[in-house]
Parts: C-alpha cells; sequence; structure tokens
C-alpha cells in the first residue's frame, strides 16, 4: 500500500448561530464534527452522503477555503491547518478541486485559456504567457478537447465540456491530490461515464488521488478504492469499495445502497425505509445520530455514542451491531438485497 | 420575531445618530456663523450686532465635546433634534417646529393627491402596457415614459403654467387657499404638471414587473384554465405584482413630508418644499438642518416599517 | 343582475365619477373664495415673508406696506402734492426747531387726543376685558427708545444718532443688561424706565413730546413720517415676545393705523382691516383723515380729484388682502385677470402692455390705466476707493481707469434691454424728483454714444493700459466685479456690463457668490466693482449725497458708504449742503460736490427707476408714491364692476380637453381591437 | 499652468491614449464586443446622437489662444477659445434678441450684424444661442463625466472591498451607505452644493457624494453573491491572491451592473443639475442654467421660446438617447439574456 498523502484527524468545522439583540452565539451547526480521513498516493477516496451531511465542508476544510475549527489535515506529513495562509499557498498547488456546477465555477467573462491558465499564472508554472498558452492546449488535448476552444467563453461550452476545463483548470497546477465534489452529478448519465472515465484514465496517467465526495453511490463503485459514508457531520462507515457495496455494515449504508438506484432524493428518503427529515446539525440526536431514522435503533442507541468498530469484513462501523462486546441480538431482518 | 423588531429599530437608531453626525460636521463644522448672521441681520448690520446675535443663538459656543465636555453645539445638536426641540429659523426667528406644522398641510394636500392619482395612473397605465405588450401601443408607452423621464420637472412646469394656467384658464397660475372649494383649484394644475415628472418612471419599473409575472407559470396556467385576460391580468398578475409595487409605493411614502421644492415654490403653495426652498435661498441652516433631518427621519422609519412588515407577509424573508 | 350588484354597480360608478365632477366644479381660475368678491377688498403681494414687521426693524418696501398701513406717524406727506410737502399726522401741526443756546435743536410736538391702538388682546395686560386703549406721547417716546435697543435689528440708527442721549443709552442698555441679569429678564419698557429713559427724549404731558437734538439736523422730521417713530404699545411688545406659542411682536404688528392685521399667515397672506379706533373716525377734519381737497398739476385731470372723493373721511377700503406671490409672472398675470387690482409691469409683457410710451389698445380696453412717476431712488456701479489698482491709492492712474470704465458702459442700452425703457439714466446720484437734480446737467463720463468709446481708449492708455493690456504682467488687465445674487436672470444683466467693458479690451469678470460671501469680501476690502442701489428714505438730497461721505465709509464706520469714498472737499460741501434749506446757495453747493463725483468717479451711475403702475378701471385714487410709503387708505374699489369683469375675463377653454382626450381615444382603439381580435 | 492647456492634454489624452485603448480592450474581450454589437444592431440611432455629443464637448474642449480674434472684441485674442467658439467667430453678437434665422432684430426690426446667421437666434444680451447651446454639451458631459469618475471608483472600492472582505469593513460601509442613503438626495445634495460652495467642481463633488450609495449598495450586494460562488472558490483554491480575484473575477462580474447603474445615474445627474440652477447653485454655463435664465422668456409678449426651446431641446435629445442606450444596455448585459442568448 502507497504512502498516505492527505490525514484527516478529528476535523471539525462548526458554524456559529447567532440570535438576538446582540448577536451571540448561541448554538453551531456541526457541518462537520469529528472526521478522520485517508487518502494514500494515486488512490481514490470516496465520501459519501446525503446533501447537507456535511461532506462538502469536509473538502472545503481540506482546502482552507472553510476554516477549521479543531483537527489537523495533515498534507504530505505537514498540518495545513496550522499553516500561516502564505505557507498554504504551495499546498494549494498540489490539491485541487472540481466543483459540481461547472457553469458556476466558471468565471463567465474569462475565456477558456485564462481560465486554465490562472493557476499556472499565480504558481508561476509554465514560463510566460505563450508557453502557458501552449501547455493549455496540451491539457486541452489530455482532457480530450480541441485546441480551438480555447478561445471560448463558458456560456458557449456545453455541459460536459465544462467540467472538462474545471478538470484541466485543477491539472494545470499539476496535483497530487484532486477533490472532486459532485464533480458529475449535474451532468447527464451519459456524460458522466465519459468523465468518469476521463478521470480514471486522468489517474492512471499521472498517478493523481482523488478525494470523491458524491451523494451517488453508484458513481464511486467502479472508481473508488475506498469508501467514507458521512452522516450528519460523521463518518459512519468506512471501507474498500468492494467490502461496502456487498456487505454494507451500517444501518445507513444499507439504506443508501438500497436507495442507490434512485435520483430522486425524495424518493430516497422513502427508500431508505426511515422515518423523519435529517435531523438539524445544529441540535444532533443524543446518542448515536442516526438512531431517529434507524430501522434497528435500541435503547443503547438512544443512550451512548457508538465509536468506529473495526468490521470484521473490513473497515469500520459507527454502530452498536459491530460492538464485538454487544450480546447477538435478534437480527430484525435485513432488507432484501 | 420581537428581537428582530428590536434589532432593526436600534439599527434605525443608530442611523438616525449617524444622520444627525453627518449634518452637524455639514452644517456647523464647515458653515461659518456669522455668514448666518449676516445674512439674517441684513446689509447694514454693524459687527456688534452680529457678535451678539451669534452669542444669542449659541453659535459661539465650543463645537465639539473635546474642546468643552460640558457645554458643546454638538451635544447640543444631538440633544435638541434628539427631543424635537428644532429651536428657531436663523431667519426670522420663528420657531421651526411651529413652520413645520404649518406647512405640513398644506405640503400633504398636494403630495398625497399627486401620490394617490399617480400611482393609479402609473399602475393602470403600467398594466396597460403590459397587457398589450409588443405592440404599438407598448412601443408608444414606453417612448412616452422615456421621454417624460427626459425632460426637466422645471420645463414641465413653466410650460403648464404657460399652457393651462394662462392660454386655457383652467386653473389659477399659482397660489394657495386653505378654503375647501378653493383648494382644489389651486391644486389641479400642480398635481397634473407633478404627474408629468413622476408618471414616467412609475410606469416603466411597473411595466417591467408585470411584464416578469406575466411570465410566469401560474400566469400560463391560469390562462389554460381559460380565465379571460383581463381577470389574468387582474387577478393573478397584479396581484401578485404586489411585493415590488408595495416597496416602491412604501418608499415613496416618506417623501411625502418633505415636500416638492420645485412644484410647491413655483406654485406658491406654502408647504415644507416652499419652506426649505426659502432656507436655502436665505441661509436657513437651523431650518434646512430640521428639513434634511425630519426627511432622513421619515425615510428611516418607512424603511423599518417595510421590513417589518415583510417579515410578517411574506414567508419567503428570512428574519436573520 | 342582482339589485344588490347593481347598486354596487352604480356605487362604484359614483365614486369614479365624483373626483370627475369635484373636478369640474374646481375647472376655474378665481383664486379667492366664493362670497368675498362682493366686498371692497383691496388685493396685493408680498413677495417673501417678512422678517420682521416691527417698525423699528421693518426697512423694505414689501414690509412696510403693511408696516405702512398699520402704524401711523406724527407727521405725513401730503397724499398728491409734489414735491412732497410734509404735513401733521398724529401731531396737530408740524413743529418748528427750537435753536438752544448750546447749539442744541429742539422740537416739540403736540399730539392729538383719542389715538386708538387696533384691537388686540395684548392689551388685556393693562386691564381685563381691555382690547384697545389710547395712544400717547410716552409710547412714542417708548419706540424712540426702542430704536437705540441693541437687542433690536435697528438698520436706521444713525439717522437717530443725533438725538441727545441715543448713544449713551444704548451703551447703559447694553452695560446693565449684562451685568444684571434680573434687569435682562424685565420687559424692555420697564428696562428703558430703570434707566431713565433717553436724555433727548421728553413728555412732558399726556400728548405732548420733546426731542432734543444733540447737533443740528433738520432732516430728522422726514423720519417722523416713517414707521420708526410710531407710538407703540409696551403692551403688544411684552406679550408679544414668541414665548408659549405666541407670536412675535415682529410677526404680530399692532399699531394706531386705519387698518389692523386680522389675520396673518407668513407665508400665504396677510389679512387688514379697517380700525375701529383709528383716531380718523374722531378728528374727521384731521388732514390724515380726509380725502385732499386740491393736488399737484394734473391731478384734476386724471382719477385723482373725483367729486365723490374730495374731502370725504378715510379709509373707503374694507379689508386690504396681502398674498404671497413668489415668482413675477404668475402675480403679473392674475393682475391681468381681474384678481390684483394694480401692478407694476414685469419686463416680460411689457410690449404687450405698452406701445409707443402708451397703453396698448387691448389694456385700454380693459380699463386699465397706467400712472408713470420717477422714484427718489438711484442704481450704480461702486468702485472699491481703497483697491490699489482701482482706487483711491492708484492715484491719477486708478483715476484715468476709473473714468475710462465709467464711460464704456452705457445706461441706456442696459435701461432699454432690461427695464424696457423705465429708467433715466442717472448722471449724478441725485433723482430728477429731488431738490439739486439739474436737468441740463451731462456728466461727461456718462454720456454715450460711439465715439465716447474711443475716447475710453484713449483714457485707458492715459491710465497705463493700453488696449487694456497691463505692461507689468503683458496679459489684460483683470478686474472683478463682485456681485451678490445667483439669480441667472440678474447674472445676465451684470453680464451686459462685462460685455461692454470687454469691448474696450478691459477684462472683468463676473464673481458671483451668495450674499454672505458677498459681505466676506467687503469685510476684507477684496471687492472691486459692484451694482448697488439706494432707495430714498426722505425727499431731500442729503439722503442721497451722505452715501459718499467719510463718515460713511464701509471700510472704517460700517457704514452704507461701500465705495468707501472720501473726499476732504467733498466733505466739507456736504456738510455746509446738509444744513441748508432748499435755496440757491445749497443749489450751488450740489453742483460742486457732482463736479467732485464727476471726476473721481468712486460710482458709475446708471439710472433713476421709473415707476409704471397698472391699476384696473374699478380702481380709485391711485397715485404712485415713490418712497415706499403705502397709501391704501385713499384707495377705493368697485367690487360689482370688478366682479363682472373677472368673469367674463376668464372663461376656460374647454375644447382643448375634449381634442386630446378624442386624440387619445383615436390612437388606441385600432390596437385595441386587433390585439382582442388577436387573443381570441 | 493654465487650465485650458490642462484640459487639452486631458482631450489629447483621452482620444489619442484612452479611446484607443478602450477599443482594444473591447476588441479583445469578445463579450463586451457582442454587447457593444447587440447594441448597435438596437440603439444605432441613439448611438450616433450621443457620439455627436462626446463629439461636441470635445471640441468645445480643445482651445488654444490666439489666432483671429472674434470680430471688434480685442480680448479674445488673449484669451483661449475652443475650437467650437472658433467656429462661431464669424457669427458676432447683436445688441438683443433675434428670432432664429431673422434678418432684423426682434424688437424694432433692426438689421442684424449678421442678418440669418443666427439659426437659433440670439439671447438678450445678443448672444447666438446655437453656441451657447453647443457650450452647454460640454458642462452636461462634464457634469455627468466627472461626477461619475468621483461616483464609480469610489462605489466600487468601498462596495467590492466591504462586499468581498466583509466583517468590520463591511459593518462600516454597511452604516455609511445606510446613513446616506436615509437623507433624502436631493436635500443633502443642495446641502453639500451650499456649503462646498459654487462651482462645477463643488457641484460635481457635491453629486458624487450622494449618488455613490445607489452604485455601492448594488455593487456590495452583486459581490456578496458573487464571492460565494464556485469560481472565486476555485480562484482561491488556485492560489490566486485576493487582489487578482477581485480584479479578475469580481469587478468584471459587476460591471454590466455598474454601466447599466451609471448610464441611468447620468440622466438623473443633470436633470439634478436643472433643479440646482434655478435654485442659484448650478454651474456656469448649462443647459440648465439656460432654461433658469429664459424661463421668463415664454411669458414676453411676442413671445420668446428659442432660448429655451433650444436647451431644453438638448437636453431632452441627450437624455433620451442616453435613456434608451441605458435601457437596452441592462437588457444585453442582463447575465439571464446572456445565458439564453448562449
Amino acid at each position: 500500500m502507497s504512502a498516505a498523502l492527505l490525514e484527516v484527524e478529528g476535523l471539525r468545522t462548526w458554524f456559529p448561530v447567532r440570535q438576538g439583540l446582540r448577536r451571540r452565539v448561541v448554538g453551531h451547526i456541526r457541518a462537520v464534527d469529528g472526521v478522520d480521513l485517508t487518502v494514500r498516493v494515486g488512490q481514490t477516496v470516496a465520501l459519501v452522503g446525503e446533501s447537507g451531511c456535511g461532506k462538502t465542508t469536509v473538502g472545503r476544510s481540506i482546502l482552507r477555503l472553510e476554516q477549521p475549527q479543531a483537527g489537523s489535515v495533515r498534507f504530505d506529513g505537514v498540518d495545513l491547518l496550522a499553516q500561516p495562509s502564505r505557507e498554504l499557498r504551495q499546498f494549494r498547488q498540489r490539491m485541487q478541486i472540481v466543483f459540481q456546477d461547472p457553469m458556476a465555477s466558471l468565471n463567465p467573462r474569462m475565456r477558456v485559456r485564462d481560465l486554465v491558465a490562472e493557476g499556472m499564472r499565480s504558481f508561476g508554472i509554465g514560463g510566460g504567457p505563450r508557453r502557458r498558452t501552449e501547455r493549455v492546449v496540451e491539457l486541452l488535448q489530455r482532457v480530450q478537447l480541441d485546441a480551438d476552444h480555447l478561445w471560448r467563453y463558458p456560456h458557449e461550452l456545453s455541459g460536459g465540456q465544462r467540467q472538462r476545463i474545471g478538470i484541466a483548470r485543477a491539472l494545470a497546477v499539476e496535483p497530487e491530490l484532486v477533490i472532486c465534489d459532485e464533480a458529475v452529478s449535474a451532468l447527464d448519465v451519459s456524460i458522466q461515464a465519459q468523465i468518469l472515465n476521463l478521470l480514471g484514465e486522468l489517474q492512471r496517467e499521472l498517478n493523481l488521488a482523488y478525494l470523491f465526495i458524491t451523494h451517488d453511490l453508484s458513481v464511486v463503485r467502479y472508481l473508488a478504492d475506498e469508501v467514507a459514508v458521512m452522516y450528519l457531520g460523521q463518518i459512519v462507515e468506512r471501507g474498500p469499495t468492494r467490502r461496502i457495496f456487498e456487505a454494507p455494515a451500517h444501518p445507513y449504508t444499507q439504506g443508501l445502497l438500497a436507495a442507490a438506484p434512485s435520483v430522486d432524493p425524495q424518493r430516497r428518503h422513502c427508500a431508505l425505509g426511515v422515518l423523519g427529515d435529517v435531523p438539524s446539525p445544529a441540535a444532533p440526536p443524543p446518542g448515536c445520530r442516526f438512531h431517529t431514522r434507524c430501522p434497528k435503533t435500541f435503547d443503547r442507541c438512544r443512550r451512548e455514542k457508538p465509536p468506529l468498530y473495526d468490521c470484521a469484513s473490513g473497515g469500520q462501523s459507527r454502530c452498536f451491531l459491530e460492538d464485538p462486546s454487544q450480546p447477538p441480538r435478534p437480527a430484525v431482518s435485513p432488507r432484501e438485497g | 420575531m420581537l428581537a428582530y423588531v428590536a434589532r432593526r429599530l436600534g439599527y434605525g437608531v443608530l442611523v438616525v445618530l449617524g444622520v444627525l453626525l453627518l449634518l452637524f460636521v455639514l452644517f456647523f463644522a464647515v458653515a461659518k456663523p456669522e455668514d448666518i448672521a449676516r445674512r439674517a441681520l441684513g446689509e447694514k448690520a454693524r459687527q456688534e450686532a452680529i457678535d451678539i446675535w451669534i452669542a444669542s443663538h449659541g453659535y459661539d459656543r465650543p463645537l465639539w465635546p473635546w474642546q468643552q465636555p460640558a457645554d458643546n453645539q454638538l451635544f447640543d445638536h444631538y440633544a435638541r433634534m434628539l427631543t424635537f426641540d428644532f429651536g428657531r429659523s436663523d431667519t426670522d426667528d420663528t420657531p421651526i417646529a411651529r413652520r413645520l406644522a404649518e406647512g405640513v398641510g398644506p405640503t400633504l394636500s398636494l403630495t398625497v393627491p399627486l401620490f394617490l392619482v399617480g400611482l393609479v395612473i402609473a399602475l393602470l397605465f403600467g398594466l396597460f402596457v403590459a397587457f398589450f405588450r409588443d405592440t404599438y401601443i407598448d412601443a408608444t408607452g414606453v417612448f412616452l415614459c422615456v421621454l417624460g423621464m427626459s425632460v426637466s420637472l422645471l420645463l414641465y412646469i413653466i410650460g403648464g403654467q404657460f399652457l393651462i394656467g394662462k392660454l386655457l384658464r383652467w386653473f389659477p397660475i399659482s397660489g394657495f387657499d386653505p378654503a375647501p372649494v378653493v383648494v382644489a383649484r389651486f391644486l389641479a394644475l400642480p398635481v397634473l404638471v407633478g404627474l408629468l415628472g413622476v408618471v414616467g418612471g412609475d410606469v416603466r419599473f411597473y411595466r417591467t414587473v408585470f411584464v416578469e409575472e406575466t411570465g410566469r407559470d401560474y400566469v400560463r396556467t391560469a390562462r389554460a384554465k381559460g380565465a379571460g385576460e383581463m381577470r389574468v391580468m387582474l387577478r393573478h398578475v397584479l396581484r401578485n405584482s404586489l411585493i415590488p409595487v408595495m416597496t416602491r409605493v412604501v418608499l415613496a411614502i416618506p417623501f411625502l413630508f418633505v415636500g416638492s421644492l420645485l412644484l410647491e415654490s413655483f406654485f406658491g403653495i406654502p408647504g415644507l418644499g416652499t419652506l426649505t426652498v426659502d432656507a436655502i435661498r436665505n441661509n436657513d441652516f437651523a431650518t434646512l438642518r430640521v428639513m434634511v433631518f425630519i426627511g432622513a427621519l421619515a425615510f428611516i422609519g418607512g424603511q423599518i416599517a417595510t421590513d417589518i412588515s415583510y417579515a410578517f407577509v411574506d414567508p419567503r424573508v428570512r428574519l436573520e | 343582475m342582482s339589485e344588490r350588484a347593481r347598486n354596487i354597480r352604480a356605487r362604484a360608478l359614483a365614486r369614479t365619477l365624483l373626483p370627475a365632477l369635484l373636478l369640474a366644479a374646481a375647472c376655474s381660475n378665481d383664486p379667492y373664495p366664493p362670497g368675498d368678491a362682493a366686498h371692497k377688498i383691496y388685493y396685493t403681494v408680498f413677495r417673501e415673508a417678512h422678517r420682521t414687521l416691527d417698525p423699528a426693524e421693518a426697512y423694505n418696501v414689501s414690509a412696510h406696506k403693511v408696516t405702512g398701513s398699520v402704524y401711523d406717524s406724527l407727521l405725513e406727506y401730503h397724499y398728491l402734492k409734489r414735491p412732497y410737502e410734509l404735513g401733521p399726522g398724529l401731531a396737530r401741526a408740524v413743529p418748528e426747531p427750537q435753536r438752544l443756546e448750546d447749539g442744541r435743536v429742539r422740537y416739540r410736538f403736540e399730539m392729538r387726543s383719542g389715538i386708538g391702538f387696533g384691537p388686540d388682546p395684548c392689551f388685556e395686560l393693562g386691564g381685563a376685558g381691555r382690547r384697545s386703549r389710547e395712544a400717547t406721547s410716552a409710547d412714542v417716546a417708548f419706540q424712540l427708545m426702542r430704536l437705540a435697543d441693541p437687542a433690536l435689528k435697528v438698520q436706521v440708527t444713525d439717522a437717530f444718532s443725533a438725538v441727545q442721549g441715543f448713544r449713551e443709552f444704548r451703551e447703559r442698555l447694553i452695560l446693565r443688561r449684562e451685568l444684571d441679569p434680573a434687569f435682562a429678564e424685565l420687559p424692555a419698557h420697564k428696562q428703558y424706565a430703570a434707566l431713565g429713559g433717553m436724555e433727548g427724549v421728553r413728555t412732558p404731558s399726556r400728548y405732548e413730546l420733546e426731542i432734543t437734538l444733540a447737533r443740528p439736523y433738520p432732516q430728522i422730521l422726514y423720519w417722523f413720517a416713517m414707521e420708526f417713530t410710531t407710538p407703540v404699545a409696551w403692551e403688544a411688545v411684552q406679550f408679544y415676545n414668541g414665548n408659549e406659542g405666541r407670536d412675535r411682536f415682529a410677526d404680530h404688528p399692532v399699531g394706531t393705523g386705519p387698518f389692523y392685521v386680522r389675520e396673518y399667515n407668513k407665508h400665504l397672506r396677510l389679512v387688514l382691516e379697517r380700525n375701529p379706533h383709528w383716531y380718523g373716525l374722531r378728528h374727521p377734519d384731521a388732514l390724515g383723515a380726509r380725502y385732499p381737497e386740491r393736488g399737484a398739476p394734473g391731478d384734476a385731470e386724471g382719477d385723482l380729484l373725483g367729486a365723490a372723493y374730495r374731502g370725504r373721511a378715510l379709509p373707503f377700503l374694507d379689508r386690504i388682502e396681502i398674498r404671497l406671490e413668489k415668482e413675477s409672472i404668475p402675480r403679473f398675470n392674475k393682475f391681468l385677470q381681474g384678481y390684483y387690482d394694480a401692478s407694476s409691469i414685469i419686463k416680460e409683457s411689457f410690449d404687450q402692455v405698452i406701445q409707443a410710451d402708451r397703453l396698448s389698445p387691448q389694456m385700454r380696453q380693459r380699463g386699465i390705466r397706467l400712472a408713470r412717476s420717477v422714484a427718489p431712488s438711484v442704481f450704480y456701479l461702486g468702485i472699491n476707493m481703497e483697491d490699489p489698482v482701482l482706487g483711491a491709492p492708484a492715484g491719477e492712474r486708478g483715476r484715468k481707469l476709473r473714468q475710462a470704465l465709467s464711460l464704456a458702459v452705457s445706461s441706456e442700452p442696459w435701461i432699454e434691454l432690461f427695464l424696457n425703457g423705465r429708467g433715466v439714466p442717472a448722471q449724478t446720484p441725485l433723482p430728477p424728483v429731488i431738490f439739486g437734480y439739474n436737468p441740463d446737467y451731462r456728466n461727461p463720463y456718462r454720456q454715450q454714444q460711439d465715439a465716447k468709446r474711443s475716447r475710453a481708449r484713449e483714457l485707458l492708455i492715459e491710465a497705463g493700459y493700453p488696449g487694456g493690456i497691463d505692461p507689468d504682467t503683458g496679459s489684460p488687465l483683470r478686474l472683478s466685479f463682485d456681485t451678490y445674487t445667483l439669480n441667472s436672470q440678474q447674472l445676465l444683466e451684470r453680464q451686459y456690463f462685462v460685455d461692454e467693458w470687454r469691448k474696450i479690451g478691459v477684462d472683468v469678470r463676473l464673481q458671483a457668490t451668495t450674499y454672505n460671501e458677498f459681505q466676506a469680501k467687503v469685510e476684507r476690502l477684496a471687492y472691486q466693482i459692484f451694482f448697488w442701489g439706494w432707495s430714498a428714505d426722505y425727499p431731500d438730497p442729503e439722503n442721497f449725497l451722505f452715501l459718499l461721505t467719510c463718515d460713511m465709509r464701509r471700510s472704517t464706520a460700517g457704514g452704507p458708504n461701500t465705495s468707501n469714498f472720501c473726499d476732504q472737499r467733498y466733505e466739507k460741501l456736504f456738510a455746509e449742503m446738509a444744513l441748508r434749506g432748499n435755496d440757491a446757495e445749497r443749489q450751488r453747493l450740489i453742483g460742486e460736490m457732482v463736479k467732485i463725483l464727476e471726476e473721481e468717479r468712486p460710482w458709475i451711475e446708471l439710472y433713476h427707476v421709473v415707476d409704471y403702475q397698472l391699476s384696473h378701471g374699478w380702481l380709485h385714487n391711485v397715485k404712485p408714491f415713490g418712497m415706499s410709503h403705502p397709501m391704501y387708505k385713499y384707495y377705493d374699489i368697485e367690487p360689482e364692476r370688478r366682479a363682472a369683469l373677472r368673469l367674463s375675463w376668464n372663461e376656460p377653454l374647454t375644447w382643448p380637453a375634449y381634442a386630446l382626450a378624442g386624440l387619445v381615444l383615436a390612437a388606441l382603439v385600432p390596437g385595441v381591437r386587433t390585439f382582442l381580435r388577436e387573443r381570441q | 499652468m493654465e487650465s485650458h492647456i490642462l484640459a487639452n492634454l486631458l482631450v489629447l489624452a483621452l482620444l489619442f491614449v484612452g479611446a484607443p485603448l478602450a477599443f482594444l480592450l473591447l476588441r479583445r474581450n469578445r463579450m463586451w464586443s457582442e454587447a457593444l454589437g447587440e447594441l448597435w444592431r438596437r440603439r444605432r440611432f441613439s448611438l450616433l446622437v450621443i457620439a455627436l455629443y462626446v463629439a461636441v464637448a470635445l471640441l468645445d474642449s480643445f482651445s488654444w489662444v490666439g489666432g483671429a480674434g472674434a470680430g471688434e472684441d480685442s480680448l479674445s485674442a488673449h484669451e483661449a477659445r475652443s475650437v467650437i467658439d472658433r467656429a462661431f467667430a464669424d457669427t458676432p453678437r447683436e445688441s438683443s434678441y433675434s428670432a432664429p434665422l431673422a434678418r432684423g432684430s426682434f424688437y424694432g426690426d433692426e438689421p442684424l450684424r449678421a442678418p440669418g446667421g443666427h439659426w437659433f437666434g440670439t439671447d438678450i444680451l445678443g448672444r447666438d444661442v446655437l453656441h451657447r447651446t453647443l457650450k452647454g454639451v460640454r458642462v452636461a458631459l462634464l457634469i455627468g463625466g466627472f461626477t461619475s469618475a468621483i461616483t464609480i471608483p469610489l462605489a466600487l472600492l468601498l462596495g467590492v472591498t466591504a462586499g468581498y472582505f466583509g466583517r468590520r469593513l463591511d459593518d462600516i460601509v454597511f452604516f455609511v451607505m445606510s446613513t446616506l442613503a436615509s437623507i433624502p438626495s436631493l436635500l443633502l445634495l443642495i446641502a453639500l452644493v451650499i456649503v462646498l460652495g459654487r462651482g462645477t467642481w463643488q457641484v460635481c463633488v457635491a453629486l458624487g457624494i450622494t449618488s455613490w450609495v445607489g452604485l455601492c449598495r448594488v455593487a456590495r450586494g452583486e459581490t456578496l453573491k458573487l464571492r460565494e460562488l464556485d469560481y472565486v472558490q476555485a480562484a482561491l483554491a488556485l492560489g490566486t491572491s485576493h487582489l487578482r480575484i477581485l480584479f479578475r473575477h469580481i469587478l468584471p462580474n459587476l460591471m454590466h451592473l455598474v454601466i447599466v447603474t451609471f448610464v441611468l445615474l447620468f440622466s438623473s445627474l443633470v436633470l439634478s443639475e436643472t433643479i440646482l440652477a434655478y435654485l442659484g447653485i448650478g454651474v456656469d454655463g448649462s443647459w440648465g442654467q439656460m432654461i433658469d435664465q429664459a424661463r421668463n422668456e415664454l411669458s414676453r409678449d411676442p413671445i420668446i421660446w428659442w432660448n429655451i426651446t433650444a436647451a431644453g431641446a438638448a437636453m431632452f435629445g441627450l437624455l433620451l438617447a442616453v435613456n434608451y442606450v441605458g435601457d437596452a444596455l441592462r437588457d444585453i448585459l442582463d447575465p439571464r439574456t446572456l445565458r439564453e442568448r448562449a
């Protein structure tokens, strides 16, 4: 197994909630509440969860686009959170991000060439403007776009083309890690496949590591080496992709998998077979955070917070069902599938 | 909710304090009391009289609290304005509060009809133009609006007095009299002229709002259900455009109290606008300061009222 | 349709129609409440809110319209006679000066009995239920002391400083008020009494007033024909102090005149009504209480000595309404529509009103009458004589320069352009109606022919500025014309002079500032040329020529001599002239003084105003007076004739409204029709 | 240095540096050149009208001393006169009013010195009305131009930094904005001119102070929105400096709002000046002043209409064109329509 490139430990990003006359902080939205993650060189880790579970915040916190309150983000052994923003720049070159909405993530007033070259310019890659343009052409070819896209504006491109530009922009600074924040969710299914293939090829060619953030489990099945499932700011289960898909340990993961074919977020709720909405991240339920919606809840779930238990089949799950000391209970028959 | 109202009010108070500071800097720190005194006393005033005048109006005291913490003009300014003790006019020593009380009637008697008639006409015309959008009526309407907005009110007044007052003799050219029938005669011409100046911009605004609203799905649904065109416009479009319309209307209300400088002074209506123009002409800073303050107060009050009423009315408006 | 629905429809219809009906009823240009037309109401205007109507302070034409009607004076001018003739008013006779042995002069006025103040609640101070009281010599004395009071904005203190003890009284008042706060709180009349009054003002009896002057000042009698010396009731001054919601005395005149103020809204109108306690009602034979029997030559041919009026008891009017009318054009149009009874002519309509120097046929057809008179006033361009380039310090060069400037501008075209010829080009400070005016005198520096422009250029060369070029700098000589108006129309009038000076090559820049900034410049002596005018307080040459004396210099004494002209020869002549009666010697002295001014050119005299007064046929006995003094008590009105004419002159033209509505409809109908067809 | 030389330099700089630069920039940026192309298609006539006004203003701003004086006016040989002034050197002054193209004076019908030479007649002082009207163009554009030169940078600086950096700075800017915005702008404007004193600069500064708030509010609100957009986040992730983000990502994306706001502001500035002129605190030589000077002439009999008509029509023509262009720009530059057209 290769060396750890990114190690996230106990990451906590809370957003203050202010209220009243004096705008006092009366609480926090616990968007990310103690997340551990490891991404190794050349590996793909998928972070999966419903919208609002804090997975995007994890991505942004790693890049320090949000300011985490606690924890550490070690990149290549250096804690990014302890770095002054001046030092941060060199690490930003090594980590890049691809956003969900390719239209929103591309400045509509800039041409493709400038969009892609921007990062190179700020990191001083590629020499003068002419050299940079040449490099942009190379990059375009690498993401399977023609050189004649060079002088176009984002609104003149299709969705898939735009996302390729987004990827090219990320690659332009020669990163080691790319965080793909729902990078394909906004695209048609056929284009999704093209982009996923492209990402796979690039990974092989450039030995990239991906942190692939998505709500759609099906997307990561063939791409990810490892999957981490997030619920209400915490990782509830993680393990090798194969294991997760074949033998999900956590009831939440089971629910997600059951709902996977459906794209419609509302129907997914129903399919999950759990009642009620996602609880507010400002006031997460006591005990196990999932107990309000879990079909397998028992007393202990309401009282204690489950730690991550090692699963027999590899990986970890935040569920008392995996507690070796927990007396086996008559299992409520799990869903078929 | 209560906290929101309280906070909104608190911010309003803060802005009022800011406005007062600005006024103080403008009228006290920059302007010289000697100028005002000379203007008030007339050309033959001697230095002695000027000094007496300045002292009697308290303009000889130190301006800032750091010069003299106990008795300075800044604190005095705040104390007076915040207690609505407006003092006396610099030109003729009449209590400003009394002049305000006298002026508010004539001003409202001009601005309220102007506002109401203007609103009705602008809404109707806006609906009308939106109804006939993309026809020559629409194009002509928009052209007329831009036309209306491109002409100085001064020209409208001069033209109106000349045409309607002098040539057609419909109404008195200018003047005012509180007697009920006569007052309508006096107000007719300024209201007509004022409409020309106001309606253009309003119609254009309302037309945009209405056209935007007619493009929405529910309008299409209503049409599909076979509702008549008139009914669609009046029941659906008009009703759903109420929020932007209300905003504009509520924001206009404070200006009813300020009055129109040009209209009032040209038509000889003894309202607050005339009061302001006189204050400007005479460098009567005491009055001008009060007028600006009142205008700001009305505006701030209007804004707070709008914000709070939104919070009650529109579920989409977040209180945070 | 159900009954209810029909009702609702009908009500809605009524609701929409009602405003329209109201508007139709309002569609008339009559600015007065119905019913007023039947009364003898004289309508006139004021241009801006009066700052003060206190008879000690009011000092402009507009305020005098009110104060002159409300406040009677001890002496009065004869209404018709010219040259002006001073006669008794509240006094029984014009007093003769008594020369005392130490050089002082004493005047003893004897007042009439039964002079009543106009009705006012302030008199309750003197006893419950009282609404008026008799005015006595003490009330005049009180007013004379008020003139010395520094708390009042009195602008004529110089004129009264000849009264013995005037300045001392003023200084004692200042001192005592500073030292003794309790004293300063007392009502004014008690303060004056506590100081023992003014030395030169004594009241030996209820009806006698004795004025002692420290030095001879024969013109003082004219001041007793003005409101400054009217009887003022201490009750009014004490009561109307601006506190507790009461007016200030300056906004609430209470006097002994033929009219009293019934209603005053500073920014709307002022209504005067007959004073039921006026002395004329008790003394119908008094000179000021009846219409004169005789007048000046020519008066009998006009409307002025009608049999219906000669010797009749005054006043004729019931009420005078003075309305605020800021803009001149609406004011004049309302006059033409019959809503004001008299008016001056605005320049914009001059050619419509006056043709070939007489009333146009349309005007005559309407029964409008014209009265013309030269006002005792002078307008001039002053030059600051303390300026290093233009003034006395520049010596001969400055004098030549001033002469050149004076020659370069012509009054006649200016009068033609901006006054429609309603002015007499001025040769000297003295207007034609004043003693000392010499109709044959032509000022060589004010004669206007094109040839003179070349003479002006020669003078420039003599002054050392050939072609207007300052040899020191090599560029055109630049002077400033400091004006205190920002009114763009008045700026045009000033621009005319600038353009004239350009023609001889002098670069005069118009420096338009606010009145304050102008005053500040005057204070700093940072001004060169200015435009100013003077309107006589009284018909005596002294009242014009004193404007150029050393004592009146602006720079040293703060007086009205803004030119800061000071010439010893002139001083000597002035001292002698001022004390003389109107005789040949006085004429000669004035001639010499004029010669000095002609050479020195502290002023570029421009013009004397000619008043063109229009009045409608229903208004009688109007004779322009010249000095600011209203004579409403002599006026009379025929209300029925006025009402009939107003109606016939003001029929509204309605067809354009229908035409417009039709046009709009015609434009809309095809569009609406095609549109509706398409939609269906 | 003489002020006319400064003005000349400014004109030259504008003509030979500013205009080509702007042209090149617009040419390079297809977004803008397309918008302009669209504008040209829709509002060709209005643009031509505005160009005409600008040309007149530039011609009137370029002046030099010397050359033949205007007729008998010997002083003019020593003064800097603009191209426009020189074009009117052959139409001498009359003694007073004359009607458009008249051969004799209006009152008295004395022969004119330039019979038929005054297209728009002459005013009371005998000055050519066309000349004065044309000189008013420069004043109007100066009012709009200088005011926006004050307003736009100030509003952008404060609005964008407040919106972008937020926190304290935003609180302060927002407070100043709400304070200024709560004062009726006309009253504030008048108070400022009275206190600052009369003159072109003072009026422009006062107009600037009263008009930056609207633009600043727009800029701040839009920046707040833009700041959260993905492409700004992406730029941050790419290590782009804040300054560059402001200039490359924020500013260009709110430029369309700035331009539309400015164009619509322009007409209100010129109209505000007429009110100032009526109050006697306007700018010398402006149309507002001409209208104010001429406002009583309509009542003359016979009526003198050409003064007020010329000034009114000149102002009306400019504002109508500007309003029309502003309207079209608002449609064209609206990002929604941008996307729709894409």
